[in-house]
């Protein structure tokens, strides 16, 4: 990792030296032990700062789409002759470039305002399930030796394995290196274990439906519609979301459960074939809703039903935006 | 639906969203043909499938609906 | 020649299929006044009765239907059915033409298209429209989305019971009713013409049944029995039927007489409201039917309670009441308004011989009489009744009942000579008695004053009299005397008239019958009428009751001082419908009448007759053949809440002025009766085409179900028979159809779509699958679909008797013969010149081409031999629609050629007043709730649900309407809206697929913006399919409403987009196509650019010389060229390139590089023109052997007269020279013609020489087949072979050797050859593409461009403003590149025309603050109407391209697209308001 | 697309435990009047196996 953080942030000064880029999002050391934080830099100078680890979470695509929307919005007033082009780096793993893909396919910018650093990934911790391999304890200071992170904690040292505490998306990942990049820093990473990657589904799918309705309204009944999920989204960057919108008002505000499952069902139902399984709803989401098990499905169905995986490729179209006459299936169909 | 009708078996609420060119027209030649079939449909013409919003179809189910048919 | 300001900017349509359709639409839409004439009740032609179109089986219907209602719509379309064309007299740009309608008995601006009248129509005839597999009614339309919507009743002619009855009771009206068990009505329709049902029931002389058309098939139907049977009904039913009395009339009338006459005069005045009084010398009343009939065929208690119905009434009977001696005639003249005299004649006549005063000569009217009146009257053993008429058996069978041993007849003529209706003879002979016929009475013999016998003589038969019966004449010296107690002459009978004083002045005439007027039966005196017996002399009762119902007429017209005998006056003998044809009916004997036994019934004076019970009195009427269609029984006229039925409406002419006709008459199927040996017409499970296709449509005849008609079970093995009456001398049918092996195709897939088990088996001769994505099709069906295709000409079809299946008997190609078995055949019959092609081409004055369909010009399939009148469709030779299309497209536009200057003159622009400002208005909504007559209201709680409305949110005013649609509502409407001052308005109703446009025009008329408007649905989707729950309907009805009523509150005002119109065109691609189009657009008055990349226009054209029919195609190109460039409003850039093609339509804007530098042209519409290019090859030899060459070159040789030719000899053509494989799977449709043109013309000049032509399939579609014909006349070759054996060329010197396997030889020939030829194939222009993303607009996957529909726009794109013609739609012959050209022109226009571009107010918009600019309504828009605009960073619609689908508002994740007329605001207000 | 959508949202709505039989999607043609009759008397008979709804519905009172 140590050799890709050198790199990474030779190319940062580079690029900004070179004002290939205006800014670059990357991460940094956070301010808790065992944590990184999204970084915005602007000068060369400030690239030492930027780190690549295994507690580097957040899908930086999010706050690529801000800076550019917030971009563009500042230019509105400006004359159409006069505007500026903005190009935003950016540090990126595999799902972070599937998000970016989704962006460029959706047109939110032009694949020239965005440059690509990508990354090798194998995986991130996920910050939950490792104090709970410790027993709840709080971490005062740590390090990731050998596939064995170390800490110190309020009740004492304490070891924990990375590959037991990665965050679930990425033990089952299958992008896990970048699918486009405009420069790569470090070699690919080894494969994760994509084959895994339905088992919770399927697993779901065959419990019997008074089960699964109860394990929905229980997770639903958890949510406190805080919309965390979706700020964290890359994929949710609607101007004004549903949500929020009135005439007509599409969700209840109020208490009733079903205004919660509602709002769940729609903003999951949003994700068919835009999903990039990155995990960022499940990690900042205060509650702890079970989230991947509803998004995993979608991704299952539109793998499976339309042959599509979200931005899995430059090439293809938003399975939404098209019908394969051939090889759609119509078994959904009612014939009475 | 009417109260006066909840003494007697319960039927389906059925919501049916459907495609002013194609299956609205073939509802009314239903009609103008005098095929009997169940009350309980509430017809919502769309110009077609293509408008239907999938939360149209939650919407309804969260207003009660019993059964949401998509037709086009 | 017409002046341009003398044209009259209108013009006539012939024919409304699909070609008359496009036409008119093409027309109207581009301001010309159409008048659409068809002969039939409605439009759409054939194609209606198609359940899916080849080959992309769409559905017939669902692509018709929204043009039949946009023509039925249409402001400027006028339709005109049940018309035919007398004459067109005039000039080219202004016509006269004369019209004759027959009557539709149905007004169709009253007619709402409910369907009550067919449900109570008693009348089922086959449905033509289900190829004869199902029954419709007399009252009928042809489908449910027929056009126009009202019904039509069949009628031709009075049927002859009808006619031929007395009182002309619509007797197979009766009949037919009681057919159906509607006894009661039955009833109450004879009781319009005659109150005597339970008299004429039993004692009628039915001459309806004399007439009865049946008896040509077995035996008249037994009608007179069958009113008895329902005069009975209601003769014992606890309340009897009387018919409803007008309002009184305060008028008194007196009635002279209570026989039949004077009681049904009674009875019609008394209906009227008149004050009838009846005087009566005798003590009963009746008349003759109560003292002449006698009981045991009249019962006197039957007779009375037939009176007692008139008595009901209010007519008084005066009993005992002789007038002349009881009462004075003058004092009925002074006390009465009117009097009818209807005495009878009472009085028997006289033989006239000696001895007829002596004791023991009764005379039948004095003996019945009395026996009537219950005195005992003995006659003696033996008794001689002479005469030969019903008195004469009554009472020669009354004798037999007072008991009288011996009893018998004398006549003086044969028994065929009887005047006594037969039943009665026969049941004297069986009472025992004796007829004596040939004898007449010359003296009575006697005894002391009383008789001992008679003395007769005699006779033989003569010649014919004036009764037309043979006169007899006595055989001189023949007397007899014959032995008898008693003589009852029956002989005739006259009338008493001593009661009429001369001073009253009634004349009487020398029969001492009264003088009467024969149609309004007024004597002389004014107020004095007559009828029955007494002005006629005796006759039937029927007639009796006939001029008794006149006199009432004549009586009321009269008193009411109206004129009586206007428009009385008919024919009845003329008109009547005549059963011609009675071949198809089985023989069903007629039901036996049940009577009681001879020797139970010889002795009293019960009644013979016991009468149909109601299973016999069905079974006889559902004998009638319903000769006249309609039987006039009149359910429907009280059925119809609207009042829209009118029997009475005649023939009617009419002349109309047009600048053009254009005769679209369209096709006739062959009958294939006349290929016999298919036994189409005997065995049950042969069908045709046509109706194998209702089979399978689900509007069909067994709602899509595959099934035999033998037993309706689904059949298995299927075999489809190709070119019964095409390809074919035999019947005369030269021509090949041109779209059987595609239909047979589709069908073929259908059926085994719905019956998946099905074998479909297709006999061919070739397979033509000349158009576009034919052959995918039918390779689909090979290959997917497993459909086995036979070459063969099946000879010969043989039922199974047990199993009705049919085996067929056919040669393979190796000349073995095979039997094999099916469940059922389809042949696939050809299309034939329209029945009516000779009558309609004399009376346009255009000719006809040989084999009978239209005869068209070669430089332009649309024009006739007539100019100005233009031709389109199946009339001008068979042919598929989407050719049927572009004509009706091109003869539009050449129509409007001529017509140019008068555009716009005859249409009627709609003004309405100006819109209401709405804002700042609050919702107040109006809700109209329809009855729509019994359709709504019979089962939903109109008045509940009205009152439900009030309840709603924002609901202002409420009313329910009886037909809501109907003018004065609309005015009523109209007022409430202003009144009520509302801004919204719901109708609950019908549907709004037929009835919004209508509403919405009613609310613009009030000044309300017609988008304000909504519909709930409750007949269509509602009442109609929940007639047995009217509760839940109801309740259903109440959802509906409250839904729309809460969608009504977010509907906004729209204003359509408008857009400015650029009135030039583009034209990609200066060959034949564009050439034609740009000099199109000119005749029109339209400029045009055309842009040809080639440094000289004429493309593919430049290189033929001559068309296969004959047209020099040199001269025709030059003299194009010639008009082109001398054309002011036409622009030519060659070698030119298009770089830059900017805009959308109405405003585009395209630069052109040209050899002279860039030009810019402002354009509104794009014609693509690109053309096609003849395929490179390197088969066979072709670029390294000088003996091979293109087709394209033995052409040039020929024509140019190459010296080298003279020594060929030997010539072979390969035929899909890189068509039809792998790489092309089309068909370059134009080869094979081009190699028999070559192949015929090398054969003229030396016809030594040795020509084979291997091909594939000969696709020489219409009548080119004609030229195949010839060229196998000729003795040139044909060897066919299959795309895995192709033919091997090798190199012989400077000539070369064809080796091809010989299927009907079983081996490889070799053929020596000084000349190969190869037919090589279209590809499209590879710029296609490029051209195409310019446009925005599709290719096909073979790289063709993809029009917006194939069969119904095959010169449109699907965006708006830029249309296809000639090659780069697809390959084709250069007439078919002229009239697509000019198809793609009239639909421009259409764009070019307008000043202004009006958008359809429901279009999408967005809103551009939820807007994220993801493009994914763009990728989804079908129309390109919806793009990105990416400096703004938002979605934007182009209003004029929207068609309103809503697909890009379902699209989107942000909610920022919607729908206006269906946003999501409105939408959710509908899920709400569900409960 | 529309076919999609709603393959896609019957599967979902099944996966969280409403039953998919109350999410029916079909095609009828202008021409099949049979077919949509019967096709509201399967689903209405579908619909009623299943017995009244009783998730997502939003409690009005």
């Amino acid at each position: 990792m140590e050799n890709i953080e050198t790199k990474l942030r030779e190319e940062a000064k580079r690029l900004l030296l070179e004002k290939k880029a205006d800014v670059i999002i990357g991460y940094e050391k956070g301010t808790l032990p065992l944590t990184a934080t999204p970084c915005f830099i602007t000068a060369p100078e400030e690239a030492d700062k930027l780190v690549w680890n295994n507690f580097c979470t957040q899908n930086l695509a999010k706050y690529v789409h801000d800076l550019i929307t917030a971009h563009k919005n500042s230019q509105k007033r400006v004359k159409p002759e006069d505007r500026k082009k903005k190009v935003i780096g950016v540090v990126a793993r595999g799902c972070t470039t599937r998000s970016l893909i989704i962006h460029l396919q959706e047109r939110q910018y032009g694949r020239d305002e965005v440059y690509i650093i990508g990354v090798p990934c194998d995986g991130y911790v996920d910050g939950k399930g490792l104090k709970a391999a410790i027993g709840g304890a709080d971490i005062v200071d740590g390090s990731l030796d050998g596939g064995q992170i170390k800490m110190k904690t309020s009740e004492g040292d304490k070891t924990a394995a990375l590959k037991d505490v990665l965050a679930d998306c990425c033990k089952t990942c299958r992008f896990n290196n970048p699918i486009i990049s405009d420069v790569m820093v470090g070699s690919n990473a080894p494969a994760m274990n994509p084959d895994a990657e339905y088992d919770e589904v399927k697993e779901f799918e065959a419990k019997p439906l008074e089960e699964r309705w109860a394990y929905f309204i229980k997770e639903m009944e958890k949510c406190m519609r805080c919309n965390a999920c979706r700020q964290a989204c890359p994929s949710c960057y609607c101007p004004t979301c549903f949500v929020e919108q009135s005439q007509p008002q599409w969700v209840g505000i109020g208490e009733d459960p079903s205004d919660t499952q509602v709002f769940q069902l729609m903003r999951l139902y949003h994700m068919v074939g835009r999903c990039v399984d990155c995990g960022s709803c499940v990690s900042v989401c205060p509650m702890g809703v079970d989230l991947r098990k509803f998004l995993k499905k979608i991704d299952k169905d539109g793998c499976e039903m339309f042959g599509s995986r979200a931005g899995s490729s430059m090439e293809d179209m938003p399975p939404l935006g098209k019908y394969d006459e051939h090889h759609d299936k119509g078994d959904f169909v009612y014939n009475p | 639906m009417a109260e006066n009708l909840a003494n007697k078996e319960w039927v389906p609420k059925i919501v049916a969203v459907v495609c002013n060119w194609c299956t609205y027209a073939g509802a009314d030649l239903a009609g103008i043909s005098r095929i009997q079939y169940p009350p309980n449909v509430r017809i919502i013409r769309v110009p077609c499938t293509g408008r239907i919003n999938p939360f149209y179809i939650v919407k309804a189910l969260q207003t009660g609906a019993d059964g949401v048919l998509v037709s086009g | 020649m017409i002046k341009d300001n003398e044209k009259v900017g209108a013009v006539m349509v012939v024919g409304s299929g699909i070609a008359g359709i496009q036409a008119s639409l093409d027309l109207a839409n581009s301001g010309m006044k159409v008048y659409l004439v068809e002969n039939g009740i409605s439009i759409g032609g054939v194609m209606a009765q198609l359940d899916k179109t080849f080959p992309t089986n769409d559905c017939s219907a669902c692509i018709l239907s929204p043009k039949l209602v946009e023509v039925g719509r249409h402001p400027n379309v006028e339709i005109k059915t049940r018309r035919t064309v007398e004459s067109v007299e005039g000039e080219p740009g202004k016509f006269k033409v004369k019209l004759t309608s027959a009557p539709r008995f149905v007004n169709l601006n009253k007619c709402t298209g409910c369907g009550d009248c067919a449900n109570v129509c008693p009348v089922s005839v086959p449905a033509g429209f289900n190829g004869n597999l199902s029954e419709r009614k007399a009252i009928y339309r042809h489908f449910p989305q027929a056009i126009p919507s009202g019904f039509a009743i069949d009628k031709i002619g009075t049927s002859p019971c009808k006619s031929n009855c007395p009182t002309h009771i619509s007797v197979q009206g009766y009949v037919a009713l009681i057919a159906q068990g509607k006894f009661k009505e039955a009833l109450k329709l004879i009781k319009q013409d005659n109150p005597f049902p339970i008299v004429c029931g039993r004692v009628c002389n039915h001459p309806c049944e004399t007439a009865c058309m049946r008896a040509k098939v077995d035996e008249a139907i037994d009608i007179m029995h069958l009113k008895q049977f329902v005069a009975d009904l209601d003769l014992n039913s606890d309340t009897r039927y009387i018919p409803e009395k007008k309002e009184s009339k305060s008028k008194k009338v007196a009635v002279v007489g209570a026989g039949p006459s004077g009681l049904t005069c009674a009875y019609y005045l008394a209906i009227e409201g008149y004050d009838v009084e009846v005087f009566e010398a005798l003590p009963v009343a009746g008349g003759w039917l109560a003292v002449g009939i006698p009981e045991y065929r009249l019962p006197k208690n039957v007779l009375k309670a037939e009176i007692k119905v008139i008595e009901d009434l209010g007519v008084k009977i005066h009993l005992n009441t002789r007038v002349g001696k009881d009462i004075s005639f003058d004092k009925l003249k002074s006390d009465y308004s009117a009097i009818f005299i209807g005495c009878g004649t009472m009085k028997s006549s006289k033989l006239k011989i000696p001895g007829e005063d002596m004791k023991g000569v009764v005379h039948g009217v004095d003996y019945l009489m009395k026996v009537n009146l219950g005195e005992k009257v003995s006659l003696g053993d033996k008794v001689a009744v002479i005469g030969g008429g019903n008195v004469a058996m009554d009472a020669v069978r009354t004798a037999v009942r007072t008991g009288s041993k011996e009893v018998f007849i004398l006549y003086r003529r044969t028994r065929a000579e009887m005047p006594a209706s037969p039943e009665e003879i026969e049941e004297a002979i069986e009472e025992g008695i004796e007829m004596k016929f040939l004898v007449a009475p010359k003296r009575v013999v006697g005894q002391d004053g009383k008789v001992t016998g008679i003395e007769c003589t005699k006779m033989e038969l003569g010649e014919p009299d004036a009764s037309g019966r043979r006169r007899p004449v006595e055989i001189k010296g023949s007397e007899f005397i014959v032995e008898c107690d008693a003589i009852v002459p029956a002989i005739g009978q006259e009338a008493d008239l001593s009661f009429i004083t001369k001073e009253s002045g009634v004349s009487i005439n020398k029969w001492n019958n009264l003088d009467f007027d024969k149609i309004t039966y007024a004597t002389n005196v004014p107020g004095i009428f007559t009828g029955g017996d007494v002005s006629t002399g005796p006759q039937t009762v029927v007639k009796a009751v006939f001029s008794g119902k006149e006199a009432a007429k004549s009586i009321d017209r009269y008193l009411q001082g109206l004129d009586m005998k206007a428009g009385r006056e008919k024919d009845w003998t003329k008109d009547i419908a005549d059963k011609a044809d009675v071949s198809n009916f089985a023989k069903v004997p007629r039901e036996k009448y049940p009577v009681m036994k001879p020797e139970d019934r010889k002795t009293n004076f019960k009644e013979v007759g016991i009468g149909f019970d109601e299973a016999q009195a069905i079974a006889e009427a559902k004998r009638c053949l319903s000769c006249g269609i309609c039987s006039e029984c009149y359910q429907c006229v009280d059925a119809c809440i609207a009042k829209a039925i009118d029997h009475e409406m005649t023939y009617e002419e009419e002349t109309i002025e047009v600048g053009a006709v254009i005769a679209s008459a369209g096709f006739e199927i062959f009958d294939a009766r006349l290929r016999g040996e298919f036994g189409y017409g005997v065995y049950k499970n042969v069908v045709s085409a046509l109706q194998f296709e209702r089979i399978l449509s689900a509007s069909g005849p067994f709602f899509g179900h595959v099934q035999r008609i033998s037993d309706g079970k689904e059949p298995k093995k299927i075999a489809f028979i190709q070119c019964v009456g095409s390809r074919d001398v035999s019947c005369d049918n030269s021509w090949c159809s041109s779209v059987c092996c595609m239909y047979a195709t589709k069908e073929a897939i259908i059926g085994k779509e719905h019956a998946k088990g099905l074998e479909p088996t297709i006999f061919y001769m070739d397979i033509r699958a000349h158009g576009k994505d034919f052959d995918r099709f039918v390779n689909r069906a090979k290959n997917e679909y497993g459909i086995r295709y036979i070459r063969s000409m099946p000879s010969v079809i043989k039922e199974m008797q047990q199993t009705n299946n049919l085996l067929i008997k056919y040669v393979n190609q190796d000349g073995t013969l095979t039997e094999e078995e099916f469940d059922m055949v389809v042949l696939s019959v050809g299309l034939m010149p329209p029945k009516e092609a000779k009558k309609l081409a004399a009376s346009m004055g255009i000719e006809l081409e040989e084999h009978g369909f239209c005869k068209t010009k070669l430089e332009n399939p649309v024009e006739t031999s007539r100019p100005g009148v233009f031709v389109c469709g199946a009339f001008g030779g068979p042919k598929d629609i989407p050719e049927t299309v572009m004509e009706a497209s091109a003869a539009a536009a050449c129509a409007e050629g001529l017509l140019a200057a008068k555009r716009g003159t005859m249409i009627t622009p709609v003004e309405n007043p100006e819109e209401k400002d709405m804002r700042g208005q609050a919702v107040r909504t109006g809700v109209f709730v329809c009855h729509c007559g019994i359709n709504i209201g019979g089962v939903v709680n109109v008045p509940e649900v009205r009152d439900y409305a009030a309840t709603l949110p924002n609901v202002v005013y409420t009313a329910d309407n009886l037909f809501t649609c109907s003018q004065d509502t609309a005015v009523k409407m109209a007022e409430v809206i202003k009144e009520k001052n509302l801004t919204r308005v719901v109708v609950a109703s019908c549907s709004p697929r037929t009835h919004e446009g209508l509403f919405q025009e009613n609310c613009e008329k009030a000044g309300l913006n017609r988008y304000l408007f909504e519909m709930a649905n409750i007949r269509d989707q509602n009442s109609w399919v929940h007639m047995h729950e009217p509760e839940a309907a109801t309740e259903k009805a109440k959802d509906l409403l409250r839904m729309a009523v809460a969608k009504a509150q977010y509907l906004k005002p729209l204003k359509p987009g408008q857009l400015s119109v650029n009135h030039q065109a583009l034209i990609i691609g200066g060959g034949l196509a564009g050439m034609t189009a740009a000099l199109s657009l000119a005749d029109q008055g339209f400029a045009s650019f055309i842009v040809e990349k080639e440094d000289r226009l004429g493309g593919n054209y430049n290189y033929l010389y001559k068309t296969l029919e004959g047209l020099d195609a040199k001269a025709h190109l030059k003299a194009l060229l010639e008009k082109v460039y001398k054309n002011p409003l036409i622009t030519v850039a060659t070698s030119a390139k298009i770089e830059k093609i900017e805009g959308f339509i109405g405003n585009y804007k395209t630069t052109v590089k040209a050899k002279d530098g860039e030009k810019v042209f402002e354009h509104g519409v794009v014609i693509v023109a690109t053309g096609a290019y003849e395929n490179k090859t390197q088969e066979y030899l072709y670029g390294q052997n000088a003996a091979v060459k293109t087709q394209r070159e033995l052409e040039t040789l020929i024509y140019e007269k190459d010296p080298k030719l003279a020594a060929v000899k030997n010539i072979v053509m390969i035929n899909c020279v890189g068509s039809r494989d792998k790489e092309r799977p089309y068909c370059s449709r134009y080869c094979c013609s081009e190699a028999i043109k070559n192949a015929l013309e090398l054969k003229a000049a030396d016809p030594s020489r040795d020509i084979t032509i291997i091909y594939r399939d000969i696709r020489t579609f219409a009548f080119k087949e004609d030229y195949y014909k010839k060229a196998r006349e000729a003795n040139i070759k044909f060897i066919s072979y299959e795309e895995d054996r192709k033919p091997e060329v090798v190199a012989s010197g400077d000539k070369v050797e064809v080796q091809v396997f010989d299927p009907i030889l079983n081996e490889q020939v070799s053929l020596p050859a000084d000349i190969l030829a190869l037919s090589i194939g279209v590809v499209p222009n590879p710029e296609n593409a490029a051209i195409g993303q310019m446009l925005k607009v599709p290719t096909n996957q073979d790289g063709f461009f993809l029009e917006a529909h194939v069969k119904l726009r095959p010169v449109d794109f699907a965006t708006d403003g830029v249309f296809m013609c000639g090659m780069s739609h697809s390959p084709k012959f250069s007439d078919e590149t002229i009239t697509q050209a000019n198809a793609a022109v009239s639909r421009a226009v259409m764009v070019l025309c307008l000043d202004f571009i009006e958008a359809e107010g429901k279009t999408a918009y967005v809103n551009k603050e939820r807007c994220s600019a993801c493009g994914l309504c763009e990728i989804n828009c079908p129309y390109s109407a919806i793009r990105v605009n990416a400096a703004e960073g938002v979605a934007e619609v182009n209003t004029v391209l929207c068609k309103g689908c809503g697909v890009c508002t379902a699209s989107c994740r942000m909610n920022a697209a919607d729908l206006n007329g269906f946003n999501n605001e409105e939408v959710l207000a509908q899920i709400y308001n569900l409960n | 697309m529309a076919r999609r959508k709603f393959a896609t949202l019957k599967s979902f709505l099944n996966y969280i435990g409403v039953e998919g039989d109350r999410t029916i999607f079909t095609w009828v043609s202008a021409s099949e009047g049979d077919r949509w009759a019967q096709v509201i008397k399967g689903v209405t008979e579908k619909v009623k196996a299943m017995g009244p709804a009783g998730k997502l519905i939003k409690n009005l009172n």
